[in-house]
């Protein structure tokens, strides 16, 4: 054999893996010839879609591509604080607040092909209260739903709820076609992926764990019709490198950056071409201390251990101070709690009382955070730092958000961490959140991650939603016991509210920060 | 020629046999319960046990092997934990950017290296020798994953010269639309002719080029100067001399031609040297290859897709090796006779 | 031509070849020096003497190489009436391989073992001026003259004997029709009867196409077996020269006749 | 014999007036030598080198976040406004010391293997190479990369992991010299007179085949630096607030867009320390090893 023809054989056979390894098809999966449709692209730093495809159970970041392929009955306008309509036109609520009645809005259609009727939504939300997922809570005081008109649904309740805020919300609360799949399985078939809502945009393409992860494209026949000037693609591309997403931004690349570090945000002001915005937001960074692992002392030791009004200093602009458990704003806010401050000798002496602390034996603890957020990694290692001055070792570990979760959630409790550190935000413009999804008991533990369990408190929430409903004073009052007692037993250390800080293309307009659907962009409202 | 040829092919099977079982034993290092991982949060110890059988945990260890073994004779890697997707397909998709990139940066430092190398040889010992064998212990010295930040910093961030990130305009997949064929844009632009995607292609090819290129230059700018040197006191080079060639040819054509054995040998070991590199600047330059893919791998724990990845490259190192063994062999007859 | 050259000075413009007061310097150390050697037309002259003694620091003057191991160069070498030292590079490459051709000690090593040799051959005859058509015919012509089968010119040198390689050597400085051959050592490294084949060849050539040959030996059996006429070197000075037949069967020299005690026996010369 | 006409006449000389010769000819050996030393003398005396030992642990001042180097802060201050100086001051007890555990176990698992397998022979160096060629069938670093992936995060983790994947070079180049000296008639004398086995090891075989590993071992210190500071970089080895510079590196890679220095001081802390150790066993070489100039 000659030389000449070794390297062709091995060229050859190097290219046929090439070709092997190509599905065909045009680059970008989705990239239609001979159209040049106008892109918006989001740009976020970690995977989008990690909870699943069902409306009725997804409860993480997919939100903020759901929320534009889906739509919710109602929707909360941060302006005005009020309720607006949205597939429902209008309602009203019985006086004893037990039957509420929504009209739906007329001619709306599932991207299914499916007519939206009052039978259509009922059987959604019916699915989703039975399957029990997300913040499927949400429809816990229904009793049971009539349909007597096409149009017209009847919410029987068996307690008094505030239900139009209720299907607000930014999960569980979307309708969708539930016979999408006819006799098949429907989640199943969601998870395909598939979509089966009624918003402007429609599932083009999913890349799970690709950079172009998300692609969204216009329905065509969606209620509001395509008339003026929209965007009709929609690309959530994932970023691990803030660094890289500032570049791409200010190269038009994308649209949208929903988080960079806070220096890096600030030296594009001034860039042409780039809007800031910032805002106050209903996020909070949470780290849920692990009930079942570390006694009350420690945890408030933990809690007191944390240089909050370092973080946010170091974080400068990025980060506002946690008035306890509820961010201002919400119903239940109280602007005068016992909270925690940063005080070592607190804290050594708490740690004393557990046989820990300065002086006595070195106690280990674990830390998770979501890696490619570089504010977390800031609060991990100023905690770190807190807490080595009192012989507390912390051992910090960056994880994919998906890795992370997972590992709390462990069913071996060795596995789990001892501090989760994660965003939380409220699935309406209420505090209820909170309480019922990281401090009420939960097993297996889902969002409760600190693993805390408080027989009285558990009883305590399943009420406030209701005293809210039927006499708000009283309510606020229970939120505030809650409260006191929360920071008292110390299951979360509330670390800081964050200030969102966004950076934009200039072109378009439109953009609202709405704090009920964190980090949300509506594109259809943005005007390209 | 044919029984070289057939010796050197055995010897690779059972080298890339081996190497399985060394990954294999890796895998099963892992502190934690895969099974659990695998199963997921919402699992249940009934599930668990389930995906442990499923995932044929509950076997001995050497049936495990075995398993493995047949797995990866039938190609099959495993099932990716953070894209639920079958490894192989998963390296599929990464790997022709990867090979764009590292093809790329090699031919890139053959062309600057062997140059250099000759210039070095020409004067040994004279400033110009130094300063090439300074850079290119500086090259050997450059961490790599830095030198990515610093171009990028340069030439992108600050002169804006450069892109500083990703394959191509995402842009231009609206207005030039782009056939994949190979799965690399460079090639799939040139064979289509599609001119503005072939120029983004090679601008955002030029910094990840130079970085992984940077170590693989000095290199060879080293061997072919130590091999020349090597070469230029033997008596074949003084009989050219003799003949009257000159010393462009003696150099250019004769010392470097026998310089081109272990400069190839190099090469292959510059290719698995540089494809492990991209593990460590992919992800800067948000290249959508195997080191973005095995850098996502490990922030998600995924084990299956490391150890696919460390798989396939070490088997494609391994298949290098052997291609160079043949082609040295076409080169230099002497080798087939060792 | 069969009785040799008679002995006795020709006028120097005569002489093919012709050396004198060359004087080769390493460094500050003159390891070299000559003050008179000449090479007729069609005659062997012998270099002997031990390792060492300059033999092959001169074979490297003549060809103006000796640059390469960092030496230089005085004196004078002059080619048919012509100076070679001072000459450009250019003007030495043109003549080296063209008019003054050399072989080597080890033929093993003196080709390109990457390159198959008929490469090296036609390359070297290209180079020279020759076309492409005209560079192998006469490569191939000069092979049969050595008495090998063209067809070897597409081995590699790995896959040749010494002698072969020898012999393509020769074929070489032939199909250069180069007038000079400079024979360093080069039947060192073969065996008895191939040695035997190589020192014909020489002969052959001196004869038939009346090439001159220095042909540099530490074997002073094989020189007196050859050479029409002896030079013997000593830590790089000629301490005797004259026509072989004299020189070996009465040397002046003290240096000479040690080097003649070394040999068993004399040959004798038929 | 006959001399090659190339072979320029040597006249013996002292081996001292070689090294002396071979330094002055050298200077990047000089450049070299006198950087690690330098490396050295920082991490023996970093507590009263770095202006804020403090930093290089636990401390963290919120309040002065990324501030720009300065009079006060030569190299700048980081994300929790820690003194990168003395981070990097710091830097040098980390991954210096790691290459020298982690060359201190190769060797240990390395020679002895290779000293079996060189001196014993047969089936028993058959079965050692055999494993020492499939641990080189994987590129350099990619073995030490998905074994720190599967080990828990940690330094311990990144030293077992290179460690456990370098051990094959030294195996591979003990193995042949011992192999030829356990051939030498000296050595075939003993076991004739029947001298113990292992003191035939230790007298004889052991000592003799060394030398390669004195050039080897200082040219790997700068690969072995670099292969750890990339397994930190990539998030699988030193954990914050272990001043690593691979670690530094990626923790500033959030940041160095406006805030440069807090990736160019940690890299070039890397690049200068491995370049340091790179010129010094490249100098060594020449000096002690002249003929094999390239490995």
């Amino acid at each position: 054999m000659k030389g000449q023809r070794a390297w062709a054989a091995a060229a050859g056979a190097a290219l046929t893996l090439l070709l092997a390894a190509c599905d065909g098809g045009y680059y970008g999966a989705d990239a239609n010839p001979g159209t040049t449709p106008s892109v918006f692209t989001y740009d976020t730093y970690t995977q989008v879609m990690v909870d699943g495809w069902d409306p009725a159970t997804e409860y993480s970041d997919g939100i903020i591509a759901m929320s534009n392929m889906y739509e919710t009955l109602t929707r909360y306008d941060p302006a005005t604080h009020l309720i607006d309509p949205l597939l429902a036109t209008s309602w009203t609520e019985s006086a004893n607040g037990l039957t509420w009645t929504f009209q739906l809005r007329q001619g709306v259609y599932f991207h299914t092909g499916r007519l939206m009727t009052a039978q259509a939504v009922k059987a959604a939300i019916l699915r989703t209260k039975q399957l029990g997922g997300g913040a499927s809570y949400i429809w816990g005081a229904v009793k049971s739903i009539g349909t007597p008109g096409e149009y017209t649904l009847v919410f029987h309740l068996a307690y008094p709820s505030p239900l139009a805020l209720e299907a607000s919300a930014d999960y569980s609360a979307y309708i969708y076609d539930a016979e999408a799949a006819s006799r098949g399985d429907l989640a199943k078939w969601l998870n395909a992926p598939h979509d089966a809502g009624t918003g402007p945009y429609t599932l083009q393409a999913w890349n799970n764990g690709q950079e172009f992860e998300v692609i969204l494209k216009a329905f065509p026949q969606y209620w509001e019709g395509w008339n003026g000037p929209h965007y009709n693609k929609v690309v959530f591309r994932v970023v691990p490198q803030d660094t890289t997403a500032a570049q791409l931004l200010r190269s038009g690349q994308v649209n949208f950056v929903e988080q960079l570090s806070p220096p890096l945000w600030k030296s594009l002001a001034g860039t042409a071409g780039i809007t800031l915005v910032s805002a106050p937001s209903w996020q909070e960074l949470l780290g849920q201390l692990n009930a079942q692992a570390l006694s009350m002392p420690i945890r408030q030791a933990i809690s007191y251990a944390t240089d909050y009004p370092g973080m946010i200093a170091a974080l400068s602009g990025a980060a506002a101070s946690s008035s306890g458990i509820i961010p201002a704003g919400l119903p239940g806010y109280s602007g005068h709690l016992p909270t925690y401050t940063y005080d070592l000798a607190k804290a050594a002496q708490l740690l004393h009382q557990a046989g820990y602390g300065p002086g006595r034996k070195p106690l280990t603890l674990t830390l998770t955070y979501t890696t490619g957020d570089p504010n977390e990694q800031v609060a991990a290692t100023l905690l770190k730092s807190g807490l080595a001055k009192l012989n507390v070792n912390l051992t910090v570990q960056p994880l994919a958000w998906p890795t992370q979760w997972a590992k709390a959630k462990s069913s071996a409790a060795s596995a789990r961490q001892d501090i989760f550190m994660e965003y939380w935000w409220p699935d309406y413009a209420d505090p209820y959140s909170w309480f019922v999804n990281l401090l009420h008991t939960e097993s297996p533990p889902y969002f409760n991650l600190s693993y805390y369990s408080n027989p009285v408190l558990d009883r305590q929430i399943s009420n406030v939603e209701s005293l809210v409903a039927t006499n708000p004073a009283a309510g606020s009052r229970l939120y505030r016991t809650m409260q006191v007692e929360i920071l008292q037993q110390a299951p979360i250390a509330f670390l800081y509210t964050v200030n969102y800080q966004y950076a934009m293309t200039t072109t378009f307009s439109g953009f609202q920060v709405n704090p009920a659907y964190a980090n949300v962009v509506f594109v259809y409202n943005l005007r390209p | 020629m044919l029984a070289f040829v057939a010796r050197r092919i055995l010897l690779a099977i059972l080298v890339i046999a081996g190497v399985i079982v060394v990954t294999f034993a890796v895998a099963h290092v892992v502190p934690g319960d895969p099974a659990a991982t695998w199963a997921g949060p919402h699992a249940t110890a009934a599930q668990i046990a389930q995906a442990r059988t499923f995932l044929g945990l509950n076997r001995p260890l050497p049936v495990q092997l075995v398993s493995y073994l047949g797995g990866i004779a039938a190609g099959n890697l495993g099932t990716s934990i953070h894209t639920h997707r079958p490894v192989l397909s998963d390296i599929a998709t990464a790997a022709p950017a990867t090979l764009e990139l590292v093809v790329t940066a090699l031919v890139l430092a053959i062309a600057v290296g062997v140059p250099l190398g000759l210039a070095s040889a020409r004067r040994p010992g004279r400033p110009a020798d130094q300063v090439i064998r300074a850079g290119s212990i500086l090259g050997a010295s450059m961490p790599i994953f830095w030198m990515a930040l610093i171009l990028q910093l340069i030439f992108s961030q600050r002169l804006h010269l450069l892109p500083a990130a990703g394959q191509y305009s995402p842009g231009l997949l609206f207005t030039h639309p782009l056939l994949k064929r190979t799965g690399s844009p460079l090639i799939d632009a040139l064979i289509a002719g599609n001119w503005p995607m072939l120029g983004s292609a090679l601008t955002h090819l030029i910094l990840p080029v130079i970085v992984v290129a940077a170590f693989p230059a000095g290199l060879i700018a080293r061997l072919v100067r130590a091999q020349v040197l090597d070469t230029i006191g033997d008596t074949h080079i003084l009989n050219a001399r003799a003949l009257g060639f000159g010393e462009r040819q003696i150099f250019g054509r004769f010392a470097m031609k026998q310089a081109w054995v272990p400069v190839s040998a190099a090469v292959a070991l510059l290719f698995g040297y540089s494809l492990v590199n991209t593990f460590l600047v992919e992800s800067i330059f948000d290249w959508p290859g195997l080191g973005s893919y095995a850098a996502a791998s490990i922030t998600t724990l995924d084990t299956p897709a490391i150890l696919g990845v460390t798989l396939f490259v070490a088997i494609a190192y391994v298949l290098a090796n052997l291609a160079v063994d043949i082609a040295q062999a076409a080169i230099d007859p002497r080798i087939r006779l060792r | 031509m069969s009785a040799g050259p008679a002995e006795g000075g020709r006028p120097p413009d005569t002489a093919r070849l012709a050396i004198s007061d060359l004087k080769i310097s390493l460094g500050h150390r003159e390891v070299v020096s000559i003050t008179d050697l000449r090479l007729d037309h069609a005659e062997i002259v012998g270099l002997a003497g031990e390792s060492g003694s300059g033999k092959s620091m001169t074979t490297l003057a003549i060809l103006g190489l000796a640059h390469t191991i960092g030496a230089s160069v005085t004196g004078s070498i002059m080619l048919d009436g012509r100076e070679l030292t001072g000459l450009t590079p250019q003007a030495l490459r043109e003549i080296r391989g063209r008019r003054i051709a050399a072989i080597f000690q080890s033929p093993s090593t003196a080709f390109s073992p990457v390159h198959r040799v008929g490469t090296v051959m036609t390359k070297a005859l290209r180079l020279h001026g020759s076309a492409r058509s005209e560079a192998a015919d006469r490569a191939a012509q000069a092979m049969r003259q050595v008495m090998l089968s063209p067809d070897l010119m597409r081995r590699y040198p790995s896959q040749l004997s010494g002698g072969q390689l020898q012999r393509v050597a020769i074929a070489l400085a032939l199909a250069l029709r180069a007038e000079v051959l400079l024979a360093d050592e080069p039947t060192s490294a073969l065996d008895v009867t191939v040695q035997a084949e190589v020192l014909d060849l020489l002969r052959d050539l001196r004869d038939s196409d009346g090439m001159s040959v220095l042909f540099i030996s530490h074997d002073i059996a094989v020189v007196a077996e050859l050479c029409d006429r002896v030079a013997v070197m000593r830590q790089g000075l000629i301490v005797e020269q004259g026509p072989a037949s004299r020189v070996l069967s009465s040397p002046a020299n003290l240096y000479t006749a040690e080097l003649l005690e070394s040999v068993p026996k004399l040959p004798s010369r038929g | 014999m006959i001399q090659s006409p190339l072979a320029p006449p040597q006249a013996a000389v002292p081996r001292g007036q070689v090294l002396r010769r071979g330094l002055l000819a050298n200077p990047l050996l000089l450049v070299g030598g006198g950087l690690v030393l330098l490396i050295v003398l920082a991490a023996i005396f970093a507590p009263l080198l770095a202006p804020l030992p403090g930093d290089a642990g636990a401390a963290t001042h919120p309040f002065t976040v990324l501030q720009p180097p300065s009079a006060a802060h030569l190299f700048g201050t980081d994300q929790v406004g820690r003194d990168i100086l003395s981070r990097a001051i710091y830097g040098t007890r980390v991954s210096p010391v790691i290459a020298a555990v982690v060359l201190v176990i190769a060797c240990a698992i390395g020679v002895p293997l290779g000293v079996a397998a060189g001196y014993f022979g047969g089936w028993l160096d058959e079965l050692i190479m055999r494993v020492t060629d499939v641990f080189l069938a994987f590129p350099p670093l990619l073995l030490a990369l998905a074994l720190a992936a599967v080990l828990p995060a940690s330094l311990t983790s990144v030293t077992i992991a290179i460690a456990a994947t370098w051990w094959p070079w030294y195996t591979r180049l003990i193995r042949g010299q011992a192999a030829s000296v356990a051939g030498r008639p000296h050595v075939e004398a003993c076991q004739v007179l029947g001298v113990s086995r292992s003191r035939i090891i230790f007298r004889h075989i052991l000592p003799n085949s060394i030398t390669p590993l004195l050039v080897q071992v200082p040219l790997d210190v700068g690969g072995v630096i670099l292969t750890a500071s990339a397994l930190s970089f990539l998030g699988l080895g030193a954990q914050d607030p272990i001043p690593d510079w691979g670690l530094m590196t990626a923790e500033g890679q959030s940041y160095f867009t406006p805030d440069w220095w807090l990736v160019v001081f940690p890299g070039l802390a890397i690049l200068l320390t491995a370049f340091a150790f790179n010129l010094l066993g490249d100098g060594l070489r020449d000096l002690l090893d002249p003929r094999r100039s390239f490995r």
